[in-house]
């Protein structure tokens, strides 16, 4: 029964929102709890597999029982397991936070349809990041873009309307290009499975060189417009910034990072390491990085409104995830790998805490958080720590993904991006640390009021990513090993 | 290829262009249809039946009654 | 001025991917890439392996039956966005 | 729209395009067309009735719970068909190699599983599309 | 530097890509959302006539087997391209829900329009 674990983590959320929007799109509250069950199981099941790819080797399931290049197999490697159980336990705490909260954000009779939709944009998260078929990525791509956007809209304003529409023409933009791109893999190769593509490319593009440049080309496009690195991240902000809390959060923390687990297999697996270096691509990859990584703290630095302020700083981060991969090292792919997840962690954090903090005093401005970090302690402090993790200060997780990304630029023999990690390491401090110093020192503008009650599952999930920030600070052996055989393939050590 | 298959091209490229220039919307969206059933015609002739009955019925139909059905809530000129 | 600015890199990308254009494989050649054992199969084997005639539905319900419940999946998110967004 | 000759050729049509979408559907395995094709006929069928007669008053509408049900039920269905093959002891979504009976190749009961599947695709897409429609064209639809 | 025997018999690519940059053109220089969404629709059948002419075999038929002697086609891409009809319908409806609600909101569907009512109100 073990083996048929890996399509059920896919297909478990999916008739999870089947069933709510089947039998209770109006009783939301048996919606809450089938999604937190869900999203536990989905927990549970994902380090089964985590542990089977430590034991076997790659999980690999042939839907129908047809073999890979008739039918679609799921392929779950160790990035791909790492990541699958990144996003399940994120959305499980994302889920105990909202069932605290969610329902004074948005319309009641709207709940039902939310939970649906977040569980199909975790299925579509995990199917994106098991199947070994392009043609099955796009399908759940082109899901997660029509959830996510839905997710943002859901609250009904108009800023989050309008910033789910613009999110919507620019991800068709990216799937648009994305299909040409699979068309033209296709019609050099003939394959659409990543395994079989992977094989024949040599061969195509000895015949067909053009072809399988434009493809990579179009891959980058696409890829790079749906994660929101820099010159394409215009739709991010206002998405992630207009959102409700627990939305942006796993929209910053999970979305844009699952397209580049999607670049990273077809970067290192199809097009491998040698064709890549012989192409622009690393130069192309690092300049953007850098820009986005300086730009978005800059554009960070000017926000007034909070949620705003950590969209941007979530397109500065993409730039370090991007520049990770851009480096083409093993520390620096490595460190990339290892901020996806820390970055999950610590945008989560910081999203919800921040949401939590908005419920709570009524305020999205920065200024008016003086003094509440003594009125609501537990919200802020997880706050503090977020943002003194995404400084990068030593015993927490942040430092340690740039640590590797450091050694990664040193290694690859560019010492000017550890002098941008450290420029932008400066400017994070800028924006964040003013925050976190006026919370707790800084005298409130308002007269003393009474504090409202935290929901005890917004206090639970806090705590929870709390933990894993320094936890993950102290032991970053534990993914590190886990990651290690994978990268040594794919770098051929 | 056969000159039918080019003359429908050559349909769809005036469609696509039309249906970007003209402002008034209901017009655009009719030059949609007439767009979406000339890919439907050609596919046919590419020997994809599945594909041209699809798109008669969701790109011809559907799409463009939901286009009629959004542009009778909002505006019609451009 | 903007839009002019678009309008020359898209003429300039139409000019590139023509150049591609003219190195892709000959427009319905049998020799193609596309035309191997993956598409060899589904000719052959479809009868004799799901008992259907259309290879096309063959392939969308049984050999990549897995995308199509993508699809279905896609169809009912767009109803579950559109009753949210309607009635939020 | 409310025009008299509108309304009696599309009754009169009406009966036609559904007797040609539901031949889509069940035929989709044998010939050209399928769920979604066959599905999306059938929708216009009542998108037709809908613009022919205008916006309909409340008891002669569509219920809202029955397009809901049939549409979560027609994905539910597919899941559960692909967890067949699971419990008969192959993959998910197995047809062949989990036993179910081919039949005679070009007979309307052949294919084992897909036209199970084609049949609530059918059903699954067509009400998908009556709503969608129902829901931009009109206000307000409450639950019923 | 272009050689046109070879464009002329892949006119169906060469019209394919065209198509998209017509679609691509419509989605970017237009301020009204109606527009960009048909435009965006352009762009996705264009990509899908791509797709299916990639799987035509001169002098194939229709999939439909059980036929002798004949040369099929390559079902493949029209498989894929069921998909993809099926997802742009989707995204289609969605966006229009979209720009409906947005109408109900601001009185315009246009994002100039839109962007200096935004910049009125801050």
């Amino acid at each position: 029964m073990s083996e048929h674990v890996a399509p059920l983590i896919v297909v478990l959320p999916l008739a999870t929102a089947y069933s709510i929007l089947l039998f209770c799109p109006k009783y939301w509250r048996y919606a809450q709890r089938a999604s937190l069950i869900c999203t536990g199981l989905l927990v549970v099941l994902t380090c089964i597999l985590a542990m089977q790819v430590n034991v076997r080797g790659s999980v690999i399931y042939h839907f129908g029982n047809w073999s890979p290049p008739w039918g679609i197999e799921f392929l779950i490697d160790r990035i791909s397991a790492f990541f699958l159980v990144m996003v399940s336990a994120i959305s499980f705490v994302v889920i105990l936070f909202a069932n605290g909260l969610l329902y004074k954000e948005i319309k009641e009779r709207v709940l039902g349809q939310y939970y649906a939709l977040f569980l199909i944009l975790l299925a579509s998260l995990l199917g994106i990041a098991s199947s070994n078929d392009l043609f099955n990525v796009f399908v759940f791509l082109e899901i997660s873009s029509v959830s996510a956007a839905a997710l943002v809209a859901v609250n009904g304003n108009k800023l989050a309307l309008e910033a789910s529409v613009k999110y919507l023409v620019l991800s068709t933009l990216g799937s648009g290009s994305l299909l040409l791109a699979i068309a033209n893999i296709y019609m050099v190769t003939g394959y659409l499975n990543l395994t079989f593509i992977a094989e024949a490319l040599p061969q195509a593009y000895a015949l067909y060189p053009l072809n399988v440049l434009a493809t990579l080309g179009l891959f980058v496009v696409g890829l790079t417009v749906k994660s929101a690195l820099y010159p394409m991240h215009i739709w991010l902000p206002d998405a992630h910034g207009s959102a409700p809390t627990s939305s942006s959060a796993v929209l910053s923390a999970l979305v844009v990072k699952v397209y580049i687990i999607v670049f990273l297999k077809l970067i290192f697996r199809v097009f491998t390491l040698e064709f890549v270096s012989q192409v622009p691509l690393q130069f192309v990859l690092l300049l953007m990085s850098a820009l986005a990584i300086l730009l978005g703290s800059l554009l960070a630095i000017r926000q007034t409104d909070i949620k705003k302020m950590l969209a941007y700083s979530t397109v500065a981060q993409i730039g370090y995830i991007f520049m990770g991969v851009g480096l083409l090292t093993y520390n620096g792919l490595l460190g990339a790998v290892l901020h996806i997840l820390n970055h999950a962690i610590m945008k989560a954090m910081l999203f919800l805490s921040a949401g939590l903090l908005i419920k709570l005093t009524g305020k999205r401005d920065i200024r008016s958080l003086a003094g509440v970090g003594r009125i609501y302690p537990l919200p802020m402090i997880a706050f503090s720590l977020g943002s003194l993790a995404m400084v990068g200060i030593p015993p927490l997780n942040g430092f340690i993904s740039k640590w590797y990304l450091s050694l990664g630029a040193l290694e690859a023999g560019l010492p000017i991006y550890v002098l941008v990690i450290l420029v932008s390491s400066f400017l994070n401090g800028l924006y964040y640390l003013p925050i976190v110093i006026s919370a707790f020192f800084g005298q409130s503008t308002e007269p003393t009021y009474k504090p409202l009650p935290i929901p005890i599952g917004a206090s639970i999930a806090l705590i929870c990513l709390c933990i894993a920030t320094i936890f993950f600070g102290l032991f970053s052996g534990i993914p590190t090993q886990y990651l290690d055989p994978a990268l040594e393939n794919w770098f051929q050590l | 290829m056969t000159l039918l298959q080019l003359l429908l091209l050559l349909f769809l490229l005036i469609c696509a262009l039309m249906a970007g220039r003209i402002k008034d919307l209901i017009s655009s969206v009719i030059i949609f249809a007439a767009y979406s059933l000339t890919m439907a015609l050609l596919w046919q002739q590419l020997n994809a039946p599945d594909v041209a009955i699809t798109e008669a019925a969701m790109g011809a139909g559907v799409t463009t009654l939901l286009l009629f059905a959004a542009i009778s809530r909002t505006e019609r000129m451009e | 001025m903007k839009n002019l600015l678009g309008f020359v890199t898209l003429v300039f990308i139409g000019l590139l991917l023509l150049l591609v254009i003219q190195e892709m494989p000959v427009f319905g050649d049998p020799t193609n890439p596309v035309h191997n054992e993956v598409s060899q199969r589904y000719i052959e084997q479809t009868v004799e392996e799901t008992g259907v005639l259309n290879a096309v539905t063959a392939i969308i319900t049984d050999y990549r039956g897995f995308d199509t419940l993508g699809e279905i999946t896609v169809l009912l998110t767009a109803i579950a966005g559109l009753l949210a967004v309607l009635r939020s | 729209m409310r025009d008299l000759i509108i309304r009696v050729i599309s009754r009169f049509m009406i009966p036609f395009i559904q007797v040609y979408g539901a031949y889509i559907v069940l035929y989709g395995h044998l010939s050209p067309g399928g769920g979604f094709a066959g599905g999306t006929v059938i929708a216009s069928s009542i998108i037709l009735y809908i613009l022919a007669y205008g916006l309909l008053s409340e008891e002669k509408r569509i219920p809202e719970h029955f397009t809901r049900v049939v549409e979560s039920a027609g994905a539910l269905f597919y899941v559960f068909v692909g967890l067949l093959g699971v419990l008969l002891g192959t993959r998910f979504l197995g047809n062949s190699v989990a036993g179910f009976p081919l039949g005679i190749p070009g007979r309307l009961s052949s294919g084992g599983t897909i036209f199970l599947l084609t049949f609530a695709i059918g059903m699954k897409v067509a009400s998908t599309m009556i709503t969608l429609f129902s829901h931009l064209i009109d206000e307000e639809r409450e639950e019923g | 530097m272009f050689d046109f025997v070879r464009l002329a018999d892949n006119a169906f690519y060469g019209m394919a890509i065209i198509l998209f940059l017509t679609g691509f053109w419509i989605m970017l220089s237009h301020a009204n959302l109606i527009k960009k969404i048909i435009g965006m629709n352009i762009m996705e059948s264009a990509i899908f006539l791509f797709f299916v002419a990639i799987g035509y075999i001169k002098g194939g038929s229709a999939p439909i087997l059980g036929r002798e002697g004949v040369t099929y086609i390559n079902p493949l891409p029209s498989a894929l391209i069921l998909t993809g009809i099926v997802v742009s319908v989707s995204v289609t409806a969605f966006a229009l829900a979209l720009v409906v609600k947005l109408y109900q909101h601001y009185g315009t569907v246009n994002v100039d329009e839109i962007t200096q009512i935004r910049r009125g109100e801050a």
